[in-house]
């Protein structure tokens, strides 16, 4: 319902705006009828341009606002990721502070703070309140980012719902005093408008940005809250500390588990093995480079010397050859010649894992459990991009007992909510034997057992399924790298709970002699008519026999049950 | 309660007994053996004529993971020789009740001790019955030209039961059979599988006119009702006629099973199945010669029909069961008893009857 | 076949033709009555001791959606003319493979024959075995001080059936009894639900001792069985005791059909329970008394107690019952016949129902 | 799958566009580290403004490009929306051809001309090569349209794919020839780029334009098929003619059911009722009126000066106020009054059905079925938004028997293809009892029966569940109104079907006669042992009574079947 309402609203806010074929109100109450034909140049009059902001606010959903309770996750999310991101690229531990407040029954209040770099002042309007307004889209490297729309939407959607600024404090510099910001974006021109502006005192860290957002939100709890993004977002960033306030009061604290941050991913060149033909039809018309062979080695990565040659040759060019010669008309035999060339893998330092001793802390202090693993696969590459699958499991302690096991997925170290079905992470994790490992699981289930799972995806470019960015898309190599994780936490999961159900093997075993030895020497007895005496040292004996036998013993009694292996026949003899 | 001398079958269980402690004394692990009993285990040999259990053994050593069963075994061997010795009995859910008594070593549910209970049989090669267990239910009914010759439970003396003298009703055979003995003038025994078919043969005085035995099943014939077909014809050596519904179930679960046994069952067929019986209908020949009203194979009926064809055995050994079978596939149809009530109620036994009866050689195996 | 002289259920047969014929040549059209056969038709009176059914009817015309109905309840009425003349019976699979013959007015399932069945049992106000129409299942095992007198088929004269002379195996009720007569030196009937119990009591003498007569229902009991008892106990004077498994299903399946009959069947309750049964046991109290090992209540014995306690006529007449099914509700578990081995095979006879049977007047109702 | 492989391929693509932050080919390949830290000002250095088309092409699946099939029915869909959208604002009966070629294994060529207006020379570029350009983004009235994004990103993706450019004959007057363009877009500047152009003889039509787009593409039939878009188009547009070419050649003729055009939709100023509050400050800021109750009444629908009044002293103002004292601090109080004073319902000009006698046309025309009804429902309103509901049914003929119905879903007249289940059309179908109208059907599931049910929503403004534009959003008023346009159609099906019925259950009723009344003959014979000929008497009487009886006999055999009300006393008595 309520996003339909969002979307009903936007379109008569559109329109107030337009001063084009305004019509005078009689006509508007008029008759259906058809007016004049238009020939072309009449049609040709009503066309122009349309804005960005424009296009975004009749769109709304499209950013990840479609109701009230994804805006809230939305809005704490983008802030929350521009902060992270402002942190690493500052080298500072980050430590971040979230609020939300409760302004009335469908308003709430979003205040996110930073001890990032700041924001010089200049750049404050522009990267609050202007969509496609951004740092981090065109570089080939892992990063959290949105491209420069998510914390302007955010704003945007506020400034919509319930026509208040969005604020903004930000201190560049620990000796000088923050700047203060209301800002309202102009929607037809895409363009910041300054409601206020001042130099303020602001305590939070020596540097950093704090942005407060109204909003038309719901809070609510669950998986998909902001509770859940919350935990998850600092389970994924050991090197972070959040200050959590949920609307109903209490205060939640995650500490950093390092002070040391990750370590920074490189931007990288495209990889040949990964450009279309359109594109690479535009690069090439595009390229500075002077021949075809410094093209290809200049503007893609593992591109040798003897490479460019090997792919120059096999399209029937040279490398000498003229950029443009191979742009008109060529393009087609390049683009074949790349494809059936042997070029090396991409580099693979443009990401950057989490790493298998914090992932441990991490769940470790997070999680309330008595065991726990981390693996931190090798990177490997789907499509010519590089891609780092980490993976943990916490097993037992205060963890429920017969529930499903908690899958938490990530992406570049952002939680993915939503979507958890038709995620290949999940994929993974349902199509890996985990009865092999001591966890029960029913056929195309998640496995059962008191166990938090974590599958980490890093990659220069993560292939989500869709445009809501919560569920990764069905590789070959991406799954297999998954499972293999999974299965290297699998198994060292395994030998701790074989250690544990050993101990109470033996404990259970040690039982036995108690619980059932006495009944064979009561049969004796009977049968035989034996002495009490004599009962006992029997009983004794056996004791000695299965105390010896101990270790043998799984691999002797396995056949417990006769096999019955034609049901037909043996349901006949039921009397 | 009168004690008689001491039977074998209490010698071979104070043997197992005493193997026992002897091994325990000499500090090894006591061992039971038992044949397994599953269909590839299990041969068909028409000349003996029932589903024989195979050489191949299962050893069960004493471990942590068989004490259980092993003193469950022992106790329940131990429980048998109390029942012979004072001539009592118990069913089989009476003994998983008795082991509610033995503390951690009781039984969950009754189909473990049921299970345990077949293991003993199969270890000392005997039935159930001779441990003096009996299952639950009795076995059919009998009546015709036979007395049968029991002893009166109380005074212990003979006692002679008249079959022809029931009037409407019938003999119940009890759950032990054993002991009973036969007099009898009759030609044949006629295996009926529904009551209903049983009781209008009872009602026009078939017995007499044929002068046969008449036994009703009710379904899968139970093991008292195959153990008294079997001695009846054994004692008096008489020709045994199954008469059932047209259909896969009444070939393979009701007459395969009274005449060889079942697979499960192939330790103790040896006394429970009835090789010389001889199906007299209905067959799908009958369906065509007859004009019967039938109905359609459900899918049930087909699988059965053609796992038999596949994997039993005894379908395996008769190439007249195979041809019955298919054609029973082909013509897609099945057929009851009753049915031939379309051509008036006693045309069954007024006509049908007597014609197949008149040619014994050509019932199908 | 002798012909007898024309039977008073003949009479009404063709009195209901005549009025067909009557009706139809009067251009109106024909109408047949039926008593309304549904629980809020029915009513439980403790003194007449059984389900009644009311007086509301329903008319069933002639219409075009009648007219197969019509057509195939006078057939089926022809069928039980023919077969009261003829002295014959015919089985309810039977007379539904008879209407094979009738063309389009054939019956297409077994379900469809024995409603019209029903509906002719209920316009008459007969029993379905007075039309001669019968079950296919037969009634149960008896033993005991009891001489049965039934007829041979062959010669139609009297024979005596003594039920103390069966040695270990017992007689079959029939499934027609109406023609049975008795004598008897019993003090009281034993009702049993499991043929185990049964077969332990025979084997015990217990029949001799306890001087009465042991009958054994073998789960819900049949009408034959019910017709039975009630016959030998009206005729003799007889108690009736039943003895069951303490469970919704042995309380309310088992003896509340036993004794009051069913509301599916209350157009002929009448002749077929057993109003002056009582319930010996298992009780809920017993449990408690005899420290006998339970079972937990499943599902669908708390519904079958908690809807017998809320719409069961003959519980919400009797309080004890009500208090035995809350007290088994509260307690959560059922108890089996086969519980009391726990103290020893033979505690059932030797202990357990000689003390009941000292104080018949504690039995529940 | 391949979702995913196009998001990739962007990335990579975009990259490449990127002149900034350029490092060595050795460090890129170098080990991971830290580089040295960024503050404001560094930061501030990577900022830069990203254009919509770079945007887009990054996230093309927003578009509707998410996968090869879906990318082919996006692209057929938007060239025919424009075509149709033409043709009416050019007052010419649309005469659209849509021809699907293979070029390779993954390559598909479209082309989709109509006989509209004709585009004039200068705007032909900007129109399919540039995104958000477009007429229809502003106005409020009923349009196909999406917002001068859709062609152009149709072209976007089969340059992206192909590297071929989309190509464009458009003729807008009858007397000189056609312009001919081969067009590739600028994504960079978002802007168009002319590979050729020149003047074409053109004879598809007097006026007109023809668009050819090459892309990687699957063509594959069923339910979300190009043929099922353009089947269910036809049916929704029968003023237009369709030729239509699917790949594996035989051509499909849509003759059109009229020549008369629809009424066109006139355009209405937005209601009070839908503006949010964001919207409302913004238009009180920028409006150019003098006063608060111009302002009300002239740049809204349905505020007449009293209801301006009312609105303006309920809030706490004078009509006479100045907009910007209103601004100031008095806009919550002006929205509160607003919602709370009376006012009529929008003007309906804005929306054009298709009517009753045309949606009965169609069916009949197009559907191989034996009976057709149509509905087309007064004007409603929802949350200030005219609309409008139009159903029809098509019943028996060739239609298969015994499968659910097959459901046409529309929204101003365009065929909606996806999301079936999560519409609230289905729901509203779902929720409708179609065996009160002689359908069969499951609890909680559409009706089985040889039938097809249209139902078209026009409006204003269609609340779509999501930004693929698939579903309807669930709102009350829209599924009363469907509701009860389909209870009508099936009050008007259901006296078809009795009727149909009663004329079969005569024949079986004469049957019965001949069937059943000799068996009850047999029976008196054998029990009366009557004669022969009083047997057929009896017969004879009852053959007459019941021909008598034909009337009432429905009603007096209902209770067939005595009743066993309780379950567990009825089993009791099975021997």
């Amino acid at each position: 319902m309520s996003e339909a309402v969002i979307e009903k609203q936007e379109s008569l806010f559109d329109v107030s705006q337009n001063g084009a074929s305004q019509e005078p109100l009689s006509k508007a109450n008029g008759k259906l009828k058809r007016t004049t034909p238009k020939n072309a140049q009449k049609l040709a009059a009503g066309h122009r341009e349309i804005s960005v902001s424009e296009f975004f606010t009749k769109n709304r959903h499209l950013l990840g606002f479609d109701n009230p309770r994804k805006a809230l996750l939305t809005t704490v999310k983008e802030a929350v990721d521009n902060s992270l991101d402002a942190c690493e690229e500052g080298s500072i531990p980050p430590k971040i502070s979230v609020r939300i407040e409760v302004i009335s029954e469908t308003r709430l209040k979003v205040t996110i703070a930073d001890n990032g770099p700041g924001i010089v002042k200049s750049q404050i309007p522009k990267i609050f309140a202007k969509l496609l307004y951004g740092s981090k889209f065109h570089s080939l490297k892992q990063s959290r980012g949105q491209q420069g729309i998510g914390i302007s939407a955010a704003g945007m959607y506020g400034q919509l719902t319930t026509g208040k600024p969005t604020i903004i404090t930000s201190k560049p510099s620990s000796r000088k005093p923050a700047h203060y910001y209301e800002l309202n974006i102009d929607t037809k021109r895409n363009n910041p408008e300054i409601v206020k502006e001042e130099d303020v005192d602001w305590d939070f860290a020596k540097t950093g940005t704090e942005v407060t957002i109204e909003l038309e939100a719901r809070y609510q709890k669950g998986k998909q809250s902001v509770d859940r993004y919350m935990e998850a977002t600092a389970l994924a960033n050991p090197h972070a500390e959040f200050i959590y306030t949920p609307p109903d009061g209490e205060e939640i604290h995650y500490e950093r588990e390092t002070k040391e941050l990750p370590p920074e991913a490189v931007e990288i060149k495209p990889h040949p093995y990964g450009v279309e033909l359109g594109m690479l039809l535009k690069m090439i018309k595009e390229t500075k480079e002077r021949n075809l062979g410094l093209f290809l080695r200049r503007e893609f990565s593992r591109v040798s010397e003897k490479v460019a040659e090997e792919i120059s040759k096999a399209a029937g060019f040279e490398p000498k050859s003229r950029p443009s010669r191979v742009a008109n008309g060529g393009v087609e035999a390049l683009y074949k010649a790349i494809n059936e060339t042997k070029i090396m893998a991409p580099p693979t330092t443009c990401i950057s894992p989490i790493g298998e001793e914090l992932i441990l802390k991490s769940l470790t202090q997070k999680i309330k459990a008595d065991f726990t693993v981390s693996v931190s696969r090798p990177p490997s590459v789907y499509r010519g991009n590089p891609f780092l699958v980490e993976a943990g499991i916490a097993w037992g302690g205060e963890l429920p007992q017969d529930d499903l096991v908690s899958l938490y997925r990530f992406a570049n170290r952002v939680p993915l909510l939503y979507q958890q079905s038709g995620c290949s992470i999940t994929g993974a994790v349902v199509g890996t034997d985990w009865r092999n490992y001591g966890l029960s699981q029913s056929r195309g289930a998640l496995p059962a057992g008191p166990a938090v799972v974590f599958v980490h995806i890093a990659s220069v470019w993560v292939p989500f399924t869709s445009e809501s960015k919560e569920a990764i898309a069905d590789y070959d190599e991406i799954s297999k790298e998954v499972r293999l994780a999974l299965q290297e936490c699998g198994r060292k999961l395994s030998r701790h709970i074989k250690r544990r159900k050993r101990q109470a093997d033996e404990r259970r075993k040690r039982g036995y002699i108690e619980k059932y030895l006495p009944h064979i020497g009561i049969a004796l007895q009977e049968i035989l008519d034996i002495s009490e005496k004599e009962k006992e040292k029997v009983i004794g004996n056996l004791a000695h026999v299965l105390e010896e036998s101990r270790g043998g013993a799984a691999a002797v009694g396995a056949d417990e049950v006769l096999p019955l292996e034609d049901d037909e026949l043996a349901k006949e003899d039921e009397s | 309660m009168v004690t008689k001398k001491k039977e074998p079958l209490v010698k071979k269980i104070e043997t197992l007994a005493k193997d026992v402690r002897k091994t325990a004394n000499e500090k090894e692990a006591p061992q039971m053996d038992f044949p397994i009993r599953a269909l590839n285990n299990v041969s068909y040999d028409s000349r003996k004529g029932y589903f024989q259990i195979g050489d191949r053994v299962k050893s069960r050593t004493l471990t942590f993971n068989t004490v259980k069963t092993f003193a469950q075994t022992l106790r329940m061997v131990s429980e048998s020789k109390k029942l012979i010795e004072s001539d009592d009995i118990a069913s089989k859910r009476e003994v998983y009740y008795v082991s509610k008594g033995w503390g951690e070593a009781k039984f969950d549910e009754q189909p473990e001790s049921d299970t345990v209970m077949d293991d003993i049989e199969a270890h000392f090669g005997v039935n159930r019955e001779q441990l003096r267990f009996m299952p639950e239910e009795k076995g059919g009914d009998v009546m015709g030209k036979l007395v049968i010759i029991d002893q009166d439970p109380g005074t212990g003396r003979d006692i002679e039961i008249d079959c022809m003298r029931f009037g409407s009703g019938a003999y119940s055979i009890p759950t032990l059979v054993e002991h009973l003995k036969f007099k009898t003038s009759a030609k044949f025994i006629l295996v009926i599988e529904t009551a209903g078919a049983f009781q209008r043969l009872v009602k026009h005085n078939f017995a007499d006119t044929f002068n046969c035995i008449l036994v009703s099943m009710g379904g899968v014939p139970t093991r008292a009702c195959r153990r008294f077909i079997r001695k009846l014809s054994d004692d008096k050596k008489l020709p045994v006629y199954a008469f059932t519904d047209g259909d896969p179930y009444g070939y393979m679960n009701i007459y395969r099973t009274l005449k060889v046994g079942s697979g499960n069952a192939a330790h103790i067929n040896e006394f429970f199945c009835v090789p010389k019986a001889k199906y007299l209908g209905v067959t799908p020949s009958d369906i065509v010669r007859y004009n019967l009203d039938t109905h359609k194979l459900k899918d049930v009926d087909i699988k059965r029909a053609k796992d038999a064809l596949k994997n039993d055995p005894f379908v395996l050994k008769h190439k007249p069961w195979q041809k019955a079978l298919k054609d029973m596939i082909k013509m897609g149809v099945r057929v009851e008893q009753q049915a031939f009530a379309k051509h008036g109620y006693n045309f069954v036994l007024e006509t049908y009857l007597p014609e197949k009866l008149e040619n014994p050689g050509a019932f199908l195996p």
